[in-house]
């Protein structure tokens, strides 16, 4: 065997502290400037499934963003639910839309005012938080070993060895939201269960 | 109702024939049989058009057994209504038969039904012979009766494989094609064809039996008989083979006999009535058979009624080849054909259902006109209202059970 | 026929075409007055009964043919002594039919329908005859389930003159009187949705016309779309 | 400079072997792009032998002979398919979307494909082994879907329209079967003395060999019902027969690819059999003991080894005897000699292939760890795992063969209330299992 394999190898196996980034900035750059113009796209296509297929591809680089964080379990969640089960939702409904008649709709309505502002306000307080939020946020990437995330969310949701997690009350209220939600959809929709 | 507009409408008279395109294939108002009005207008301009689509099913469809085309409306999956367009195999035969002499319009029959060639065959000269006042003598109508079953034999088959390939079942098909080969070599022998066999001549029968002929049938009994039992264990108890065909396509009796449904869809709405019992025709009074009929009139019963109409025909083929009698084959029929004048209406039992030849003599060597009743055409009547509320699939076994054969349809 | 004796079928009754035979009702026509029957007229056809039938057609049948005779049966009876000389019945080769007026065909095929339970209409079909004043004969052919027995109705109408729609009795009707109207251009009052069913809708014509010719479609399109005189 | 290569080539590749992680996690790139290359060549080469299996099995259940005109046997049928494919018209319909039109093929295609990144062929013969192995596969195949749903809408006809909109639903109910199942293995790999199961495919089947038993066999019957309820999602997640909607050609004609010919329509069937692929190995990974060889506890010990290790050899022997018996069985005329001769050659390759597997296998019986004995080690780990996915794989065309299609609402139907709750009820029963038996 090759020693200087082995070592690396090795190394590779037990250092998770010191675990070098994934990748290099320019994945950060590519991923964000991925997500940011296919997000535009999103907004401006006029033909609808246009657009959701240019939100998959946002959904799709954010995910690659997580990954970039070491949260793979968030990405892997990330492309289930959204970009695997919402998007395909959404273009199921979007397919029985007309899309010669869409196309033909009016792109903004008289409410758009409001949305600008909204958005504005939005992205001031990121500036804002960004500004004036780095004494908030640690300026250096969270050493969370990667090969624990999942055991570490499960920590958080869950709680570990007896103890209750932070977030486990929220998460299990959020769950019964859901429930009640898919229970009244499915009351709604049917007329005869 | 409305003028005609929208995509739907474009859509429909974008799919059609060129022939049709000058016409009014935008009409938008349609009825159905039972006099329900069924109404194919454009949906407001509502922004999703989810409220109905209109397709066009064929007339270049795997699943509509050629030139069908079948004008579906549905409510996503749901159709809430049809409109068969047939037409497209119509090459005028009773037209034809105006045209041509007695004799020489008898191939002209097997190209109807061109897998029941046998029985299209059967019907014409028995429906001549009564013009002419003739019978067949008895080999002969022994010889018919033989010919005819097993014709009825490989037209059921035939039906089988193809509406378990609607449903998605492939292998039967193939089996039952194996199956239909021997019935087919037994044509081929006796008579130099296999599909329009052009078996039967006013008056009888234009050729002996060949040499073995009733060791061959007989083979072919005991070869197929374990066959049809194959045929079941991969069909009858099947999970979703069953899924697919119960209660799907349900036609009560009441409403099979106002629309004149014949054959084992009108028996598999439990109505015992066989017109080879009812009026026997040939030498069917001889044989000693049973009537199979279901009860819930749903495919799944039409599919029980014709694999027991399989294993009956094979009882009348054993009585009959044990039993055939010698003597001639044709009776005395002149050279020249030339019934008196008069009218006659003749049917039989065709595997799809009555087969009747309604045949106007003005005493001359041609007929005045003739017209074919054919079971088919009547029969696929039925399909609007069997498939309403029912999905898209389901078409496809509906029309897979009416058994029809386009060739018939559209004459 | 020494086969036929030999049956365990009942023996025949002298007309060929109505052995008693059938297993019926199941569903529908429970109602019926049992009328085992009947309309067999004893003294009739010696023409087309089974036993004579061996020496009849070795002579070529060409000027003895059988002729229609006059059928007298009790439906014939009641509904004469309704309509009168409207309405005639006859038989043919043990063919049952009844000539109707035209005028009195909505109500006559009801009656069948209702009172007589011929509750299958088995086919509708016309006949041309250029000649004759009236050129159509329109045919009814029908059947009783619940009596095993066969009738046909026939009427004369006139060229361009149109006749009741039956498609409210037997709702088969619908398809065979489109194709009445497709083939010979009979129209049908009444009828939900009478146009074209076998040719195109753009057809010219009515094929099965006598006085129209085989040729001339074919013709037509060769000299429109080949710019030939003829196909042939 | 040869000198050179021959001294390191040597080296690298004992490299390789003497890992015991896979190139992923080591950072070897250059490895893991060589394992790229192979798994898309390999995926491809099994596409297209899938292909011609499926023609042939299919062919023998329903008395045919299938292919049998384009080399021996239509050997080389996939080969005269792949091409006439390539040279076909590429036809865009004129109202159709062109871009989605184009790039959906694509989407599926990449979908497919990108899973096998985290297919343990053996411990250290996969690309990577991820965290989140078991969601990243099944996350990046439900992806697969929206190349479907894209196909058939951009396509603008009825036809696609109605074949996507099934495949749509169907996909997302049966996700969630498949996934609650899925849960249930997880659940089983948490047995150990920390307590934490894994997401990871190799740690998955790690757990399996630590355990000593193939998940399938777990808390019997918990295990099977799993397992069964996730080999019935999984057919209709592919939409193979009896659960091919999306494709019912004789209601839809061919559903969601109706409008498609040519390269493009042969990339949609590249990524269905490169799915079937994909999902079979997510069922033997997660219940039929990945790269275990059988009866790994029964029958263990050096000898057994050897023995299990000689069934490699033994099946391509086995298949270049079927060969050398097609070639005695092939008429006697001159015009078959050039088959025979192919299909000799063709055994001769199989025989050859053979020989070399029973040389390393008794070579590498030993158990130091010598070149010989790891490469017999991985040649034992891919021929297990390969011959389990082998097996789903002849089962696709099994069921096909046997069954009527099911209609969407019963297909829906057997989705949601029957194989749902059953995997609900699994999981939480191996829950309170797994918690009684920690």
């Amino acid at each position: 065997m090759n020693p200087a394999m082995n070592s690396a190898l090795n190394s590779g196996l037990n250092s998770t502290a010191g675990m070098a980034p994934v990748a290099t900035p320019y994945f950060f750059y590519g991923l964000a400037a991925l997500a940011v113009v296919s997000g535009f796209l999103v907004i401006t296509r006029r033909n609808v499934v246009h657009s959701a297929l240019a939100l998959i591809v946002t959904l799709l680089s954010v995910a690659g963003l997580y990954l970039m964080l070491y949260a793979p379990f968030v990405a892997g969640v990330q492309i289930i639910v959204y970009a695997g089960g919402i998007m395909v939702l959404f273009l199921f409904v979007i397919m029985l839309v007309n899309i010669e008649r869409s196309v033909k709709e009016r792109r903004f309505n008289s409410m758009w005012p409001v949305g600008l502002s909204a958005a504005g306000a939005l992205f001031t307080l990121f500036v804002f938080a960004f500004a004036k939020g780095r004494a908030l946020f640690p300026d250096r990437m969270m050493s969370l070993p990667e090969s624990s995330n999942t055991q570490q969310i499960a920590t958080m949701l869950y709680g570990d060895a007896g103890k209750i997690g932070p977030y486990t009350f929220a998460f299990e209220i959020a769950s019964l939201l859901l429930l009640v939600a898919i229970l009244g959809a499915v009351i709604m929709t049917k007329k005869k269960i | 109702m409305s003028a005609p507009t929208g995509e739907d409408t474009k859509n429909i008279s974008h799919l059609a024939p060129s022939n049709r395109e000058n016409s009014d294939q935008g009409e938008t108002e349609r009825k159905n049989v039972g006099g329900n009005d069924l109404t194919f207008e454009n949906p407001d301009k509502t922004y999703l058009d989810s409220n109905e689509l209109i397709i066009n099913m064929g007339p270049q469809h795997p699943a509509t057994h050629g030139v069908l085309r079948v004008i579906l409306k549905l409510d996503g999956e749901k159709v809430l209504g049809t409109e068969c367009v047939i037409g497209y195999l119509h090459r005028g035969v009773e037209k034809i038969a105006e045209n041509r002499t007695y004799t020489m319009f008898n191939p002209y029959v097997d190209r109807m039904d061109y897998v029941a060639a046998v029985s299209n065959g059967l019907g014409y000269c028995e429906a001549v012979e009564k013009l002419l006042n003739v019978e067949a003598t008895p080999r002969a109508k022994y010889i018919r009766v033989i010919l005819t079953e097993l014709n009825r034999i490989a037209s059921h088959q035939l039906w089988l494989g193809t509406h378990a390939l609607d449903i998605g079942a492939m292998t039967p098909l193939f089996y039952t094609f194996r199956d239909r080969e021997e019935i087919l070599k037994i044509f081929e022998k006796y008579c130099g064809a296999r599909l329009t066999t052009h078996a039967f001549r006013i008056g009888g029968c234009q050729y002996e039996t060949y040499a073995g002929f009733e060791k061959e049938v007989k083979n072919f009994l005991t070869f197929v008989a374990p066959k049809i039992d194959e045929y079941e264990t991969l069909l009858t108890t099947n999970r979703i083979w069953m899924e697919r065909t119960k209660n799907v396509g349900v036609i009560s009796a009441a409403d099979a006999i106002a629309l004149g449904v014949t054959g084992p869809v009108l028996r598999a709405s439990g109505v015992k009535w066989d017109l080879r019992k009812a009026q026997p025709y040939a030498a069917y009074s001889e044989f000693d058979f049973e009537i199979p009929v279901g009860t819930n009139g749903d495919t799944y019963d039409r599919y029980l009624v014709r694999m027991a109409e399989m294993r009956q025909s094979l009882r009348i083929i054993e009585q009959a080849v044990n039993s055939i009698p010698e003597g001639p084959i044709m009776a005395k029929v002149p050279k020249v054909i030339k019934p008196p004048v008069g009218e006659i209406y003749h049917s039989i039992e065709s595997p799809k259902g009555e087969l009747g030849y309604f045949i106007v003599s003005d005493g001359s060597t041609q007929p005045y006109r003739l017209r074919v009743r054919p079971p088919s055409f009547v029969n696929l009547q039925a399909l609007d209202i069997m498939v309403r509320g029912l999905l898209v699939a389901d078409v496809v076994a509906v029309i897979g059970t009416i058994d029809i054969v386009l060739g018939e349809v559209d004459r | 026929m020494a086969e036929d004796a030999k049956t365990p079928a009942p023996p025949p009754p002298p007309e060929g075409e109505k052995k008693p035979s059938a297993e019926m009702p199941a569903a529908p026509v429970s109602n019926a007055p049992v009328k085992p029957v009947a309309p067999a007229p004893p003294a009739k056809p010696a023409v087309p009964a089974d036993s004579t039938t061996p020496p009849k057609p070795a002579a070529p049948a060409k000027p003895t043919g059988p002729v229609p005779l006059l059928w007298s049966s009790p439906l014939v009876e009641k509904y004469r002594s309704q309509y009168g000389t409207a309405l005639e019945g006859q038989t043919y080769l043990g063919q049952n039919y009844l000539t109707v007026k035209s005028e009195l065909i909505p109500n006559i095929l009801r009656l069948l329908r209702d009172e007589e339970q011929f509750d299958y209409c088995v086919d509708i079909t016309a006949v041309h005859y250029p000649k004759r004043e009236k050129q159509f004969d329109v045919v009814w052919i029908l059947y009783s389930f619940p009596r095993n027995e066969r009738l046909r109705v026939t009427t004369q109408i006139a060229d361009g003159a149109s006749i009741p729609s039956s498609v409210s009795i037997w709702p088969t009707a619908n398809w065979l009187e489109r194709e009445v109207y497709d083939m010979f251009g009979i129209q049908f009052d009444g009828h939900p949705d009478l146009k074209r069913i076998l040719l195109p809708d753009g057809w010219k014509g009515f094929p099965l016309r006598k006085d129209y010719g085989i040729l001339q479609q074919d013709k037509e399109w060769v000299q429109i779309n080949l710019g030939i005189e003829s196909g042939q | 400079m040869p000198n050179m290569i021959a001294i390191w080539m040597p080296n690298f590749i004992m490299s390789y072997l003497g890992s015991t992680v896979t190139p992923g996690e080591a950072g070897s790139q250059f490895w893991a792009l060589i394992y790229v290359l192979i798994i898309f060549a390999g995926v491809s080469v099994a596409v297209m032998s899938m292909n011609w299996l499926e023609r042939k099995a299919l062919a023998h259940f329903q008395i045919r002979l299938g292919p049998m005109r384009v080399g021996p046997h239509g050997l080389l049928q996939p080969i005269a398919d792949a091409l006439k494919l390539m040279l076909k018209e590429d036809i865009i319909p004129s109202e159709a979307d062109q871009f989605v039109f184009w790039v959906a093929p694509l989407i599926g295609l990449l979908a497919a494909f990108t899973v096998y990144t985290v297919i343990p062929f053996g411990p250290s013969q996969a690309v990577s082994d991820m965290n989140i192995g078991i969601l990243f596969m099944l996350g990046v195949s439900s992806l697969g879907v929206l190349g479907v749903v894209v196909a058939g809408w951009a396509s603008n006809s009825h036809y696609p329209l109605i074949g996507a909109l099934r495949s749509s639903a169907q996909m997302v109910s049966y996700e969630v079967a498949m996934g609650l199942a899925v849960v249930s293995a997880i659940l089983m790999t948490s047995l150990n003395e920390k307590g934490t199961g894994t997401l990871s495919m190799i740690g998955i089947v790690r757990a399996q060999e630590q355990q000593g038993i193939w998940f399938i066999f777990k808390f019997f019957p918990l295990g099977l019902i799993a397992f069964i309820v996730f080999a019935i999602a999984m057919i209709a997640e592919t939409n193979r027969a009896p659960f091919d909607m999306a494709e019912a050609e004789s209601e839809l004609t061919a559903g969601y690819h109706t409008e498609y010919s040519g390269l493009r329509w042969s990339l949609f069937m590249l990524a269905e059999y490169a799915a079937m692929i994909a999902v079979s190995s997510i069922a033997v990974t997660l219940w039929l003991g990945g790269w275990m060889r059988p009866f790994v506890r029964l029958l263990h010990g050096p000898s057994w080894d050897f023995i299990f290790s000689l069934f490699p050899g033994l099946t391509f022997l086995g298949l270049a005897a079927i060969a050398f018996v097609g070639v005695l069985r092939m008429p006697a005329h001159s015009f078959f000699k050039i088959q025979k001769i192919g299909l000799e050659a063709f055994g001769g390759l199989l025989g050859f292939i053979a020989l070399m597997l029973l040389v390393i296998a008794i070579a590498g019986r030993s158990q130091d760890p010598s070149i010989g004995s790891r490469l017999n080690e991985s040649i034992g780990y891919i021929y297990w795992f390969l011959l389990k996915v082998a097996v789903f794989m002849y089962l696709f065309i099994w069921y096909r063969a046997t069954w009527p299609r099911y209609r969407f609402d019963q297909l829906m139907r057997v989705g949601w209330k029957v194989l749902l709750p059953i995997s609900l009820a699994v999981l939480i029963v191996t829950a309170i299992v797994g918690v009684l038996v920690a």
